[in-house]
């Protein structure tokens, strides 16, 4: 009998740099998420729940469901996350939900990652490689956008006054991180960041 | 050296503290808060550049950026070429030298690290002198989101040039008080040592943020030395000031002559005296203050003359108190010296004719030909401008949304004006933003203003001396003289961009902050016409130059672009993969053993999986997924070939054109279910595909009920290949009969491992016997070493791109892109039984009709075989006819087609290739020419397959 | 560098839009039935006037949907922004100033 | 003098240059738009063909469109036959063009590079290098020890994010002064008669049937036997007065300068994956060009951050670039046709000769297009460099695709 299958994280080898900033910015990688992209067109959609949250409609926002979050990606298109629904089942759900009004759903859990970026020189961060008004009266929680971080897209979601959530293609976990932690180095030292 | 010019107080600089720099090998001292220029003229040095092209020697002619002359080299602590002496901070150990014309480069890369940062504001301020700060306070009490850029070392602008005061004090108090209490407004950002360059639309400036240059060697290396703004702004408020105009006449270029204003801000600023006797020379009353102010600090004024035939009653009075001396209707009409001004040949000026000159002896000059408006950011915003006949200057012609131009930037030079206008310019941008005004803002009282007498536009001195203007400098950096303006106007030339290029004025580092007005009136006057009609040429950003690595902030080594790597990344690494760039993505070329060259490796990777079995990580495909009802409608319509008739289960290949016929991109599609396709298409296609079939779902079949998706990462891939490879999949997928019977070819499986769900498909990209494996890619890891260890007793050899395009090659498979170029259909390929004959239509069936493509000799894929069995033919190598003679003919030479990709083959035991070639497909059997270096090698055409051309062996 | 109003995710830099030429442009009924002149216009014509100028762009770094817009060529001012499904903008706004006459 | 004088090396101007005549109410051949192509045209028209009853009317100042925004590279390795003949017909002319012109046009035959980084971009470039060799065009294909002797600050490590793994090099291709070639050609053909009119922009046309019998302009109504379009980047407003369809679009393309360094760039670098193209000009600027801005635009101006990147490319190829400074920029209008080749000959109206599509290719085929199109409109017939660029290619299929060619077309 095998043993069971490993899950290997794209970020697993820049924890370590993660871990050693301190204070003023905070970056860490949420483990595996799973995720779904739900479409369906909001005529269709009505008095629809998913995880007992409505779909939201206003563009640039997302809402808790479950254990996860319901972001709006488009006039017909979420994306909703669950750290603790297996992919597939995920998939299964949301299928189960959206084929009777002519949506549908699929399984994205591994195109994308989830990195949690926090601390009081967080919005700094974001400002240098990010275009939005991230102005903490305008871009506050329960607000969304997709945007370029850098150079990558990516969809950034603020949890709270300075905790904001990225997520970001798999394949530019890398680029990303190597660019946060660049960003972030005049932050390194709390003695370095007034 | 000692500072011998310094004045025994006053000034912002820190006499406390000195330090040491080196200029021209020399060491100097100075203090914090000096300029490089201030430092070097309080040393009494004012040569210090010699001019580019005639090598006359120049000096420091004005105090900041619109000095045309004082040009440096810095050397240390790294090299930069080309700054003003009067814009470079002074820190302990700078080494700089003047120029001699060009800067020089450092051979070595800038260590320094750069960024930038994005701010949104609602009232972006521009300057931080008296108007500006005014502004700036206006629009932070209404509460508004502001920010106040300047391009000095602190706030105060021309408030800490002079003698101003303010509510009875010094006005530097209440510069202070203005910006401390701009600090403590927590919607207020204020950078000083930040030059806002650009301005463009929607009020988008960028602003270049100079963080560590003062700081020199001590400057923290992990902070950015330089920061580029990005500011998005609702309103624009530009409060930049006026730069003085000097007035041209003969010898106007020698060390210590310098702008009025200049030379007050040397005094006032620096605590510097520019030198010891000093002739005014001025056509308005500002410089006036220059020359009262000198004198106090014990310069003796030999005479301020005054071109005016009445001068100005008033400030004359005050020279006369003073023991000035004033020369009314007299101009300075030369100059005498050598690296240093000795005397100025000053004369009267009657109806444009200059008398007799007499010599004053002095060791500077001082020049002031009236003021020009800093209008560069209203010109960038294509803001008109308006010749303003009495100030002989050009101001904003015309009111533009989101901007307002205030103060002596608007040609405003009282200072109680300047600040009332700070504040309307705010309050009116305020009011456009629907932000309510604070309660009326108090502005300081400054002293009533002198009404100053009515200044003369003059912008040269005739030249009496017979060299007909050739030493009157218009721009001093590049050596153009009034006698080039007259040769322009005399060579036919009307519009001032032809002058500006004939004489190259205004071309310079300085951009013609100077001397562009000066060469708009003097043409003018040259052609008999308005200046207004001349008009100037454009003011371009940057304002002030701006380092490239500023501008390539972090996109810099390893983030310049960004590098995509698949799950498996690390694996391939540590297995000692080389890599090849495809697009952004690493991909694994091949896997060297120690002491292979890669054709060792490659002939070895393909043998494993002709004979064995091979693994490759094919993650980097694009992939699709394509739901809904009319799934299968939209396929249809995309790809050449028929997907409709799919049956769920099966995999099929397919191939998309653009609307003009041309093969785009090609790849297998799973049918996953009747309303459920997987689309694979090439790693470089991925993004392209997907935003093509969004474009025709969006935007021309809106009604087709399909949702598409990217799973590209989502999605690992393995193709494992090879007569062994039934056994290593069937071996670590017990669960799944992988006899081919039960799992045919082009058909495709679910089953799970350890209760993963994993998809297997028999899909062959090299003709061998083949199942790729599909995992969520957070157990790519995982499944291929799985795979790789099951694999260990068919000796599984893992492979990269340069094997995959030799198994694909040996079998006529093209690579899009390679085989490839967008000139080729499916039919070139010899794809035609991919191009569905009962569909009405798809995107780009009708191209297909057009009169080229019916032509014989189009270019069609084939494949070669060099006669030798030996050479291996460089890809790219043009096809010729063959050449009995074995010799080239002259040029030009008809060419047949190209080599589009060439290997060598374990499986043949000899290189071949394949290529492009006219009728290609008649052509088989014929031998044909490719030059090789000086040689032509003899090639034989064949079928685009060379391997397994009954495709016998994929089934194993 | 424009603030682009897109018609779901509000203003965005110019940098997270890809530009997708002429606006209403439909894809023939039957290509087939086209003369090879008229197939020719459907491929590689557009219009190009300085002026006023309907066009598509896609939000592509945003929400991936394609929009239309009223944008004058010489002042690169975007006059307004609209949906795919809204009326066909009028000759007579799109005759604006610059507008040249064929 | 000091030793580095490189403003001294530059020539003395002609004492004149050309007439500021008042247009006439009628010429032979009206020639619309005066900037390098037009003014080519005329100089040709009368050299070649002894026609001078010619106006070239300019609606700015001469030479004032992408003749004097654009980067002055020259050079003819183009993949194709048709595209090469033409590109090498005029730089065989460059290369007598100082005398012809008895003008001073500083044209550098210092060599161009266009660099590869990926596996692609050297199969493009050997193919291309190979098609100019047998088209007795001078190409080699250089390895990147050899790039960096003809290139030393080249970045040719191989740890760079896409290492340079050679370059085409055209020894014979280089630089030239772009005002100085624009006033030889318009110096020349107002000494010949021709008339050189400035300020003068046309408003309209007066046809007759299948020809067009004049022009109307901002300085009045004027006759022509013949019409030439040479308006690059605003063909399009002229044709839409003629209600002529013209595949092209036109778009911004920016360039900027440096301030003037000592020499550090012998040659031309251009790179089309790491997107940059640069030269050090005669009197030490650098000269670069940035990528073409995506949508239509007639402004003269493209978006700031189409320079970032170009500068972030800079200095990713040339280290050394890292604290020069970005004097200026500007930008011009680039008419763009669907197969990157330009659109030249005859159009629906018998005499009206079309030149545009040149995209960014313009200036260096300035020489080589003015005499062609002399030749087409003085015998009525497109001259064999020109035969394969007409419109009716779009109908048949039978495009001269530059796209795929690789080489950065600029």
């Amino acid at each position: 009998m095998a043993d069971q299958l490993a899950r290997t994280h794209p970020l697993e080898a820049w924890l370590p740099a993660f871990a050693e900033l301190t204070g003023a910015v905070r970056i860490d990688a949420e483990p595996f998420v799973s995720m779904a992209v739900l479409r369906a067109a909001r005529a269709t959609t009505g008095d629809l729940r998913i995880r007992g949250t409505a779909l939201p409609t206003a563009p640039n926002t997302w809402a808790p469901a479950g254990d996860g979050r319901l972001i709006w990606l488009g006039p017909d298109e979420w994306l909703l996350t669950s750290p603790g629904t297996a992919p597939e089942a995920l998939e299964e759900e949301l299928q189960t939900l959206l084929r009777p009004v002519g949506g549908s759903a699929a399984d994205v859990s591994a195109q994308r990652i989830s990195l949690r970026l926090g601390g009081p020189q967080a919005r700094q961060v974001l400002a240098k490689g990010c275009s939005i008004d991230l102005h903490p009266r305008v871009f506050t929680a329960g607000q969304s956008t997709q945007t370029a971080l850098g150079q990558a897209a990516v969809v950034l979601l603020a949890l709270d006054e300075d905790e904001f959530a990225v997520l970001v293609r798999s394949s530019f976990a890398g680029y990303l991180a190597s660019w946060l932690l660049d960003a972030s180095l005049e932050h390194a030292d709390p003695a370095l960041t007034s | 050296m000692t500072s011998t010019f310094r004045t025994p107080e006053g000034g912002r600089v820190d006499r406390s503290t000195t330090v040491e720099f080196t200029f021209d090998g020399q060491t100097f001292p100075g203090h914090p808060g000096d300029t490089l220029a201030s430092a070097l003229l309080a040393s009494g040095r004012h040569a210090i550049a010699s001019s580019v092209k005639l090598g006359r020697p120049r000096g420091i002619a004005a105090a900041w950026a619109e000095d045309p002359s004082g040009l440096v080299q810095i050397e240390e602590p790294f090299p930069e070429p080309m700054l003003l002496a009067s814009t470079v901070e002074l820190y302990d150990g700078l080494v700089a030298h003047g120029l001699p014309g060009q800067g020089r480069l450092a051979d070595v890369p800038d260590s320094a690290r750069y960024d930038a940062m994005h701010v949104h504001v609602d009232v972006l301020v521009v300057g931080a002198g008296p108007a500006g700060l005014a502004a700036a306070l206006t629009a932070a009490r209404a509460g508004a989101r502001v920010a106040l850029v300047d391009e000095h070392s602190e706030a105060g602008g021309s408030l800490l040039s002079g003698t101003d005061r303010l509510d009875g004090a010094p006005a530097a108090g209440w510069v202070a008080a203005a910006v401390a209490e701009l600090a403590a407004h927590p919607e207020v950002l204020h950078l000083q040592r930040t030059t806002a360059f650009g301005l463009y639309d929607d009020g988008f400036v960028l602003a270049l943020q100079r963080r560590t240059d003062h700081l020199g060697g001590a400057a923290p290396r992990h902070e950015a030395r330089q920061r580029v703004w990005r500011i998005r702004a609702r309103q624009v408020v530009v409060a930049t000031g006026a730069h003085e105009r000097p007035v041209v006449f003969p010898d106007n270029d020698r060390p210590g002559i310098m702008l009025a204003g200049g030379a007050r801000t040397f005094l006032h600023r620096y605590g510097v005296r520019v030198g010891s006797e000093a002739v005014v020379f001025t056509t308005n009353d500002s410089a006036y203050d220059a020359a009262l102010d000198l004198h106090r600090a014990g310069v003796r004024v030999a005479a301020v003359v005054d071109a005016r035939p009445e001068g100005s009653p008033l400030r004359a009075e005050e020279c006369r108190a003073a023991g000035i001396p004033v020369r009314t209707g007299s101009v300075v009409a030369g100059t005498s010296g050598g690296d240093r001004i000795t005397a100025a040949l000053v004369a009267p000026l009657a109806d444009g004719e200059v008398g007799r000159a007499d010599e004053l002896a002095c060791d500077v000059l001082l020049v002031s030909g009236g003021w020009n408006p800093a209008v560069h950011l209203f010109s960038q915003a294509r803001g008109r401008l308006r010749y303003d006949e009495v100030l002989g200057a050009f101001l904003p012609g015309e009111r533009l949304d989101g901007l307002a131009v205030v103060g002596s930037a608007a040609g405003l030079l009282d200072l109680a004006g300047c600040l009332a206008d700070g504040r309307r310019g705010a309050s009116a941008a305020l009011t456009a933003l629907g932000i309510a005004p604070a309660a009326e803002v108090r502005l300081p009282t400054a002293p009533e203003p002198v009404v100053p007498a009515a200044p003369l536009v003059l912008w040269r001195v005739p030249d009496a001396s017979g060299a007909e203007g050739s030493t009157s400098f218009v721009d001093l950096q590049r050596d153009a003289t009034v006698a080039d303006l007259a040769r322009a106007a005399g060579a036919g030339l009307r519009s001032m961009e032809h002058v500006k290029r004939f004489t190259t004025i205004g071309t310079a580092h300085d951009q013609g902050k100077t001397s562009g007005v000066l060469a708009s009136g003097i043409t003018a006057e040259l052609l008999g016409v308005p200046v207004q009609d001349t008009g100037t040429t454009t003011f371009r950003p940057p304002y002030t130059p701006v380092a490239f690595a500023a501008l390539a902030g972090r996109d810099r080594g390893r983030l310049f672009d960004p590098e995509r790597v698949t799950a498996l990344h690390d694996w391939h690494v540590a297995a000692g993969a080389v890599f090849e760039d495809v697009g952004q993505w690493k991909r694994p070329r091949y896997y060297p053993r120690a002491g292979e060259d890669m054709a060792a490796a490659v002939l070895r990777e393909c043998a494993a999986a002709r004979s064995g079995v091979g693994i490759l990580d094919g993650s980097t495909l694009g992939k699709i997924d394509v739901q809904g009802p009319d799934a299968a409608v939209l396929l249809d319509r995309m790809y050449t070939n028929l997907i409709s008739s799919l049956k769920v289960g099966s995999v099929r290949y397919g191939v998309m054109c653009g609307v003009d016929g041309m093969v785009i991109d090609d790849g297998t599609v799973l049918r996953l279910a009747e309303d459920r396709f997987l689309l694979l298409t090439t790693t470089g296609g991925a993004a392209k595909v997907l935003d093509w079939l969004e474009e025709w779902v969006q935007t021309e079949w809106p009604e087709l009920r399909v949702h598409l998706a990217s799973v590209t990462e989502q999605w690992s891939t393995f193709p494992v290949v090879g007569p062994r490879s039934r056994d290593v999949v069937g071996a670590v997928f017990p669960d799944v009969d992988v006899s081919n019977e039960a799992f045919p070819f082009m058909t495709w499986r679910d089953t799970t491992l350890d209760g993963v769900p994993v998809r297997l498909a028999r899909i062959s990209f090299s003709g061998e016997l083949a199942f790729e494996v599909y995992v969520n890619a957070w157990y790519a890891v995982a499944v291929w070493e799985r795979l790789v260890e099951a694999g260990a007793p068919q000796g599984i050899t893992p492979y990269g791109t340069e094997t995959m395009h030799v198994l694909r090659a040996e079998k006529g498979y093209p690579i899009i892109g390679q085989d490839t170029d967008g000139t080729v259909t499916p039919h070139d390929l010899g794809m035609a039984w991919a191009v569905s004959k009962k569909k009405p239509d798809f995107v780009g069936k009708r191209s297909f009709a057009r009169v080229e493509n019916q032509n014989p000799l189009r270019k069609q894929l084939v494949g070669l075989l060099p006669v030798d069995r030996q050479t291996v033919l460089p890809e790219g190598s043009q096809v010729v006819d063959f050449l009995a003679d074995g010799r080239l003919p002259p040029p030009p030479v008809p060419m047949l087609g190209h080599v589009t990709s060439s290997y060598r083959s374990a499986e043949l035991a000899r290189p071949f290739a394949l290529a492009l070639v006219k009728g290609g497909r008649a052509r088989i059997g014929d031998t044909v020419h490719v030059p090789v270096g000086g040689t032509l090698v003899p090639v034989e055409v064949t079928s685009s397959v060379l391997v397994d051309p009954e495709g016998a062996r994929r089934d194993g | 560098m424009q603030l682009i109003e897109c018609p779901w995710c509000g203003p965005r830099e110019e940098t997270e839009f890809s530009y997708g030429g002429q606006a209403h442009v439909p894809y023939p009924e039957q290509p087939g039935e086209l003369s090879d002149e008229q197939w020719a216009h459907y491929v590689f014509y557009r219009d190009n006037p300085k002026g006023r100028f309907a066009e598509r762009w896609n939000h592509n770094t945003g929400c991936r949907r394609w929009f239309n817009a009223i944008r004058d060529t010489a002042t690169y001012r975007f006059e307004r922004v609209y949906r795919l499904d809204d009326p066909q903008p009028s000759a007579t706004e799109l005759a604006g100033p610059r507008r040249s006459t064929s | 003098m000091s030793p580095r004088t490189p403003g001294a090396d530059l020539p003395e101007h002609p004492d004149f240059l050309w007439r500021d005549p008042e247009p006439k109410r009628s010429y032979d051949v009206v020639v619309i738009g005066g900037g390098g192509h037009g003014l080519a045209t005329a100089h040709y028209l009368a050299k070649d063909h002894g026609i001078t009853n010619v106006a070239v009317l300019e609606k700015g100042w001469l030479g004032g469109g992408n003749m004097a925004r654009n980067t002055t590279i020259i050079r003819s390795n183009y993949l194709w036959d048709e595209s090469s003949a033409i590109y090498e017909h005029a730089l065989q002319l460059w290369e007598g063009l100082e005398e012809d012109l008895g003008y001073p046009i500083l044209f550098s035959q210092r060599g161009v590079l266009n660099l590869a980084h990926t596996l692609q971009d050297v199969r493009d470039s050997v193919r291309r290098v190979e098609a100019n060799k047998l088209n007795g065009v001078d190409a080699e294909w250089l390895e990147p020890d050899e790039v960096r002797k003809v290139c030393p600050i080249v970045n040719t490590s191989t740890d760079i994010r896409y290492p340079v793994l050679g370059a085409t090099y055209q020894p014979r291709a280089g630089i030239a002064k772009h005002d100085y070639v624009a006033w030889g050609f318009a110096r020349r053909a107002d000494e010949a008669g021709i008339d050189l009119i400035q300020d003068c922009e046309v408003t309209g046309f007066t046809t007759d049937g299948d020809r067009v019998t004049g022009v109307r302009t901002t300085r009045g109504d004027i006759a022509a036997g013949k019409v030439a379009l040479c308006a690059a980047g605003h063909t399009s407003v002229l044709t839409d007065m003629l209600g002529i369809r013209v595949p092209v679009q036109s778009h911004p393309l920016q360039a900027l300068v440096s301030e003037l360094l000592e020499p550090v760039h012998p040659t031309v670098v251009m790179s089309n994956a790491v997107h940059v193209y640069v030269s050090q000009a005669h009197k030490g600027e650098l000269v670069m060009g940035a990528g073409v801005d995506s949508y239509n635009g007639y402004g003269q101006r493209g978006a700031f951050h189409v320079i970032e990147r170009q500068m972030a490319a800079a200095v990713e190829l040339f280290p050394v670039f890292a604290r020069a400074h970005l004097l200026r920029t500007w930008g011009g209008i680039v008419d763009t046709s669907p197969d990157a080749s330009p659109i030249v000959g005859r159009t629906p109206y018998d005499n009206v000769y079309l030149n545009c599509g040149w995209g960014t290719g313009g200036f260096k085929a300035t020489p080589g297009i003015g005499s062609a199109l002399a030749h087409t409109i003085a015998h009525d017939e497109p001259h064999p460099h020109i035969a394969p660029f007409t419109l009716d290619r779009f109908v048949t299929g039978a495009l001269v695709d530059e796209h795929g060619a690789a080489a950065v077309a600029h």
